[in-house]
């Protein structure tokens, strides 16, 4: 069973990231864009806690136990630092979407092109 | 964000000042209890910002930011950051290297711990006062 | 104190940020930030001393050795760019005191000085931690405090580029990310002189070569390497000038620093030029860059964009060298790292000095601008100089290395290629030179008849560095020579 | 068991993932990533990942879906149609992933025990069999996130405050005065509103 799926979840976690990073480049809307990259960002950190898992084992808390088998901590501990920075991203994205919107009045990619082309550069 | 403070939600409002005590103890309990099981400054962090922002979702940003000023917001941010740093500078004084907590006590595992008790409650000041600010910001456009 | 410098280097302007935002007066908040920034520099010389003498600095943070925890590693690559981030930061921070106060509102200053502060500590973060996930975290710290600064800038066009920046930057970020997980799994550890001892013997040699190539596509995209440079033209001109002046002289520098790291010291000469044939991909690049780049900078009427394409290009030049692979390769692009910085920044802040005081700065309108601001336009003349790689400036120096390093390897036709795109850069700056210089004001209007000089505080660190570019110009060998101690540190591994 | 649980719940982040990038409505699409987060906070849970998996409930799916709503509420809800999709994302996106399933032929397989990662002497070795007596916490990602690694928290902290001041600077905390509030109207409005009448709808 296990060997089954030994390398099936990282591809299917592939597919997933790669739906994200498509939503990111491909789509015109800008709040899109930035949930194609909560998408992409999530996937990732699903990734890295794949290649935490341990068969058997249980969540690094550590208890009078000594037969018990830990999951490795660390993805862990990188992922939790990857989750509030990509919260933080976002965060600043949609407060910068906010701001184009009052000023453009649209949030899609290509209409925002053919307003800025008609500006002059100074 | 649009907020409806005048509407009659009676009941919302009642059973929100009943659940938020509850999410600020939660929010405690995450914050000091990060050592034994899951959670910590972060996780408690966002949790007490939930609380603020139902508050705000129910009562209106203008009732929520009587509790909470935006210059505390500011000044909570700030001081989350700089306890974290402190932390990591006060044990330079004390002849360790940058965030070597073991030098804060006279047993290494006290230092540890209070160490460790230092930098989770400066992520979570600055957590919780980033999050209130990032609510107030979207909300408080229109 | 001497073995706690490299923690001071990070810990002060880190703390000057918050500091900032809890005093909220725009003089104080800039004030704290010269001074953090000074306090930097300084470290960064006496780092930059004690690396030479003593060798190899490593400082456990946490008081937890290599491998568990994270260290700093500093030798005289990092000890060099640090001594930059920090230097161009404190001169940019000087001119921007004036040059910000008309683009930024007053009660906003204190905001733009705390990420000003962020952003060189994310910078410096990056270059002197030896730690490969510790490398992603900081620069999202720099990442998150460009975007904010570029979103300053007064034109609306500032938060679409700011925007387009953050998408693209963050699709860099993640691949760095995908790439460090990679390496995890193939290796079981972050620390970097762990991985360049563990990558050979991985048994993962697949996961290995796909971080290798998620690394450097992600570094690529912040370093604006030409085909992947899409973001920079409009930050660069629509960020406040002392930001872009800061950023031109910073930013993509840090990625290519660490492009350098990944490249040399992590996964080593052998593997990625040698086994991957790295040169073959990056090179036609680098080549493109700077050729296709200088053209399009010809043709742009406003400075700051022009000045965008011609930066791109430079970079084109630096990655040139580092994909040489060879020790004069590489000593010729960490010299031009350190020389393009100084002269792009001065090119920059000369710019800022006539948008000050002219309002714009689209080229055909600045006619007979050296009769009303000849300070400004000498220090540009001066740079722009430096920018073609005339004799006696700092630009020679290091195209002549460059062309050197080329013809060491037989390589007559990357050695012509700089020599035809130098006279492309002839062409921009000349234009540039010609309309201040020698054309006629087609009217004295009321527009052109009240300018006068730009004010002190920014002619003093355009003026250093221009000083600066001269001295380094004249007098290569000590530039070269860190350089060159610097190239053979990387290119012998850790 | 356990892998059975995973492989369910990755097969519900698929389908949440087609539902989001087919769908054109934005708040259909924003909650849908919501989800997704919620999901995978399970899935977390499964791989024993609980620390991560609280943080991702609680941020995935609760503050960034705030957000998202905050900024929705006065933009467009709705993303619009377009032509063809672009060919050169979708085999830009096809060589990524191409290259990534390359890249985990020969990664050690989910779930080994004595993969690199996990067998590190100095890393994850080391954090599980001594951080108890070294550091204390008996949850070793506190110790790992807090002392071993607490200089990348520092880090972390400094983005968290980065993303503050952004927003600080980019929307500001108080109410804007009428003046100062945008001539243009969010979907929801009657046009031609005047501010004053704005401030007593609320």
């Amino acid at each position: 069973m296990t060997q089954a799926i030994g390398l099936y979840s990282y591809w299917i976690v592939i597919l997933l990231m790669m739906a994200g990073l498509y939503i990111m480049i491909a789509r015109y809307n800008l709040v899109k864009k930035i949930i194609g990259l909560g998408l992409f960002q999530t996937s990732i950190f699903y990734l890295y806690i794949t290649m935490g898992k341990v068969d058997g084992g249980t969540a690094p808390i550590l208890v009078e136990d000594a037969t018990l088998l830990y999951s490795n901590p660390v993805p862990h501990v990188l992922i939790l630092t990857a989750i509030v920075v990509g919260v933080a991203t976002s965060a600043v994205a949609l407060a910068l979407i906010v701001r184009i919107y009052e000023s453009f009045d649209t949030i899609e990619e290509d209409e925002i092109k053919a307003i800025e082309a008609q500006e002059p550069d100074s | 964000m649009k907020l409806y403070p005048r509407q009659r939600h009676r009941v919302l409002q009642v059973v929100t000042k009943l659940v938020i005590p509850f999410v600020l103890m939660f929010g405690l309990y995450v914050q000091f209890h990060g050592d034994y099981g899951p959670g910590g400054g972060f996780q408690a962090g966002v949790i007490f910002a939930s609380a603020f922002i139902l508050h705000g979702l129910i009562f209106g940003l203008q009732q929520t930011r009587r509790v909470l000023s935006p210059g505390v917001l500011r000044v909570m941010m700030s001081l989350g950051v700089l306890l974290y740093a402190g932390t990591g500078a006060v044990t330079m004084l004390m002849g360790g290297n940058l965030l070597d907590y073991d030098v804060l006590a006279h047993d290494p595992l006290h230092g540890q711990h209070w160490g460790i008790f230092a930098v989770e409650l400066g992520v979570g000041i600055t957590v919780t006062g980033v999050m209130i600010s990032l609510f107030y910001g979207f909300a408080s456009k229109r | 104190m001497t073995e706690q410098l490299p923690a001071l280097q990070i810990l002060i302007t880190m703390m000057a940020a918050p500091l900032c935002v809890l005093v909220r007066n725009a003089r104080v908040s800039w004030a704290i930030a010269l001074l953090a920034n000074a306090f930097a520099c300084w470290v960064a010389w006496q780092l930059l001393q004690q690396v030479q003498t003593t060798g190899v600095i490593r400082y456990a943070l946490g008081g937890w050795a290599a491998p568990s925890g994270i260290e700093y590693y500093i030798d005289t690559m990092n000890a060099a760019v640090l001594l930059l981030v920090s230097g161009i930061s404190t001169l940019s921070l000087l001119y921007a005191y004036k040059s910000v106060s008309k683009a930024v509102p007053m009660a906003k200053h204190y905001l733009f000085y705390s990420a000003w502060l962020l952003c060189v500590t994310g910078l410096m973060g990056i270059v002197i931690t030896g730690d490969a996930f510790n490398v992603f975290v900081f620069l999202e710290v720099s990442s998150l405090a460009t975007y904010m600064l570029i979103s300053f800038g007064d034109d609306r066009r500032a938060l679409t580029a700011s925007f387009r920046y953050l998408v693209l930057g963050s699709v860099g970020a993640s691949f760095i990310l995908i790439g460090i997980g990679f390496l995890y799994a193939a290796t079981g550890s972050l620390n970097m002189v762990d991985l360049a001892e563990r990558i050979p013997d991985s048994e993962s040699q697949r996961a290995v070569l796909v971080a290798f190539s998620f690394i450097t596509i992600g570094v690529l995209i912040k370093a604006a390497v030409f085909p992947l440079h899409a973001w920079l033209p409009n930050a660069y001109t629509f960020a406040p000038i002392a930001v872009t002046a800061f950023l031109a002289g910073t930013a993509t520098k840090v990625s290519l620093y660490v492009l350098l790291r990944f490249f040399f010291s992590i996964f080593g000469e052998a593997y990625s030029f040698g086994q991957l044939f790295l040169n073959t991909v990056l090179l036609p690049a680098a080549i493109a860059g700077f050729v296709l780049m200088s053209l399009v900078a010809i043709f742009q009427t406003d400075l700051r964009r022009m000045l965008a394409y011609s930066s791109v290009a430079q970079i084109g030049y630096i990655v040139a060298g580092f994909a040489l692979a060879s020790q004069a390769g590489l000593t010729a692009g960490i010299v031009h790292i350190v020389n393009h910085a100084m002269v792009k920044t001065a090119l920059f802040m000369a710019v800022g000095c006539i948008i000050y005081r002219v309002g714009h700065a689209h080229r055909p309108s600045l006619d007979s601008l050296f009769k009303h601001m000849p300070f400004t336009c000498v220090a540009f003349i001066i740079s722009g100089l430096g920018l073609i790689g005339v004799p006696l400036t700092v630009g020679f120096v290091s195209k002549f290395t460059l062309i050197g390093a080329a013809m060491e390897r037989g390589w007559w036709i990357l050695a012509g290629l700089v020599l035809i795109s130098s006279l492309m850069a002839v062409v921009y700056v000349g234009r540039v030179v010609e309309v201040m210089l020698f054309r006629q004001s087609r009217q004295s209007g009321p527009e052109s008849s009240g300018l006068s000089e730009a004010p002190v505080t920014m002619l003093i660190p355009m003026y250093v560095l221009v000083a600066m570019g001269l001295y380094f110009g004249i007098n290569g060998s000590q530039t070269l020579s860190v350089a060159g101690e610097a190239a053979r540190q990387l290119l012998g591994g850790f | 068991m356990e892998t059975l649980v995973a492989i369910v719940l990755l097969t519900f982040l698929a389908i949440v993932a087609v539902g989001i990038i087919v769908l054109r409505d934005l708040l259909g699409a924003v909650i849908l990533l919501g989800l997704y987060s919620l999901i995978a906070a399970g899935a977390f849970v499964v791989m024993d990942a609980v620390d991560v998996a609280f943080t991702e409930a609680a941020v995935g799916s609760g503050i960034s879906t705030i957000l998202f709503l905050g900024a929705l509420s006065f933009t467009k809800h709705e993303q619009k149609p377009r032509g063809n999709d672009s060919v050169m994302a979708l085999i830009f996106v096809i060589v990524t992933g191409g290259l990534l399933i390359y890249g985990t032929l020969d990664m050690p397989h989910y779930g080994r025990a004595d993969s690199p990662a996990q067998s590190h002497p100095d890393l994850a070795v080391r954090f599980i069999e001594v951080s108890g007596s070294e550091v204390g916490p008996p949850n070793i990602v506190t110790s790992v996130l807090a002392s071993y690694r607490g200089y990348d928290t520092l880090g972390e902290t400094l983005v968290v405050f980065a993303a503050g001041i952004a927003v600080l600077s980019l929307l500001g905390l108080k109410r804007r005065r009428p003046e100062e509030e945008s001539p243009e109207d969010a979907p929801g409005d009657t046009p031609g509103v005047k501010p004053d009448d704005v401030q007593s709808q609320y």
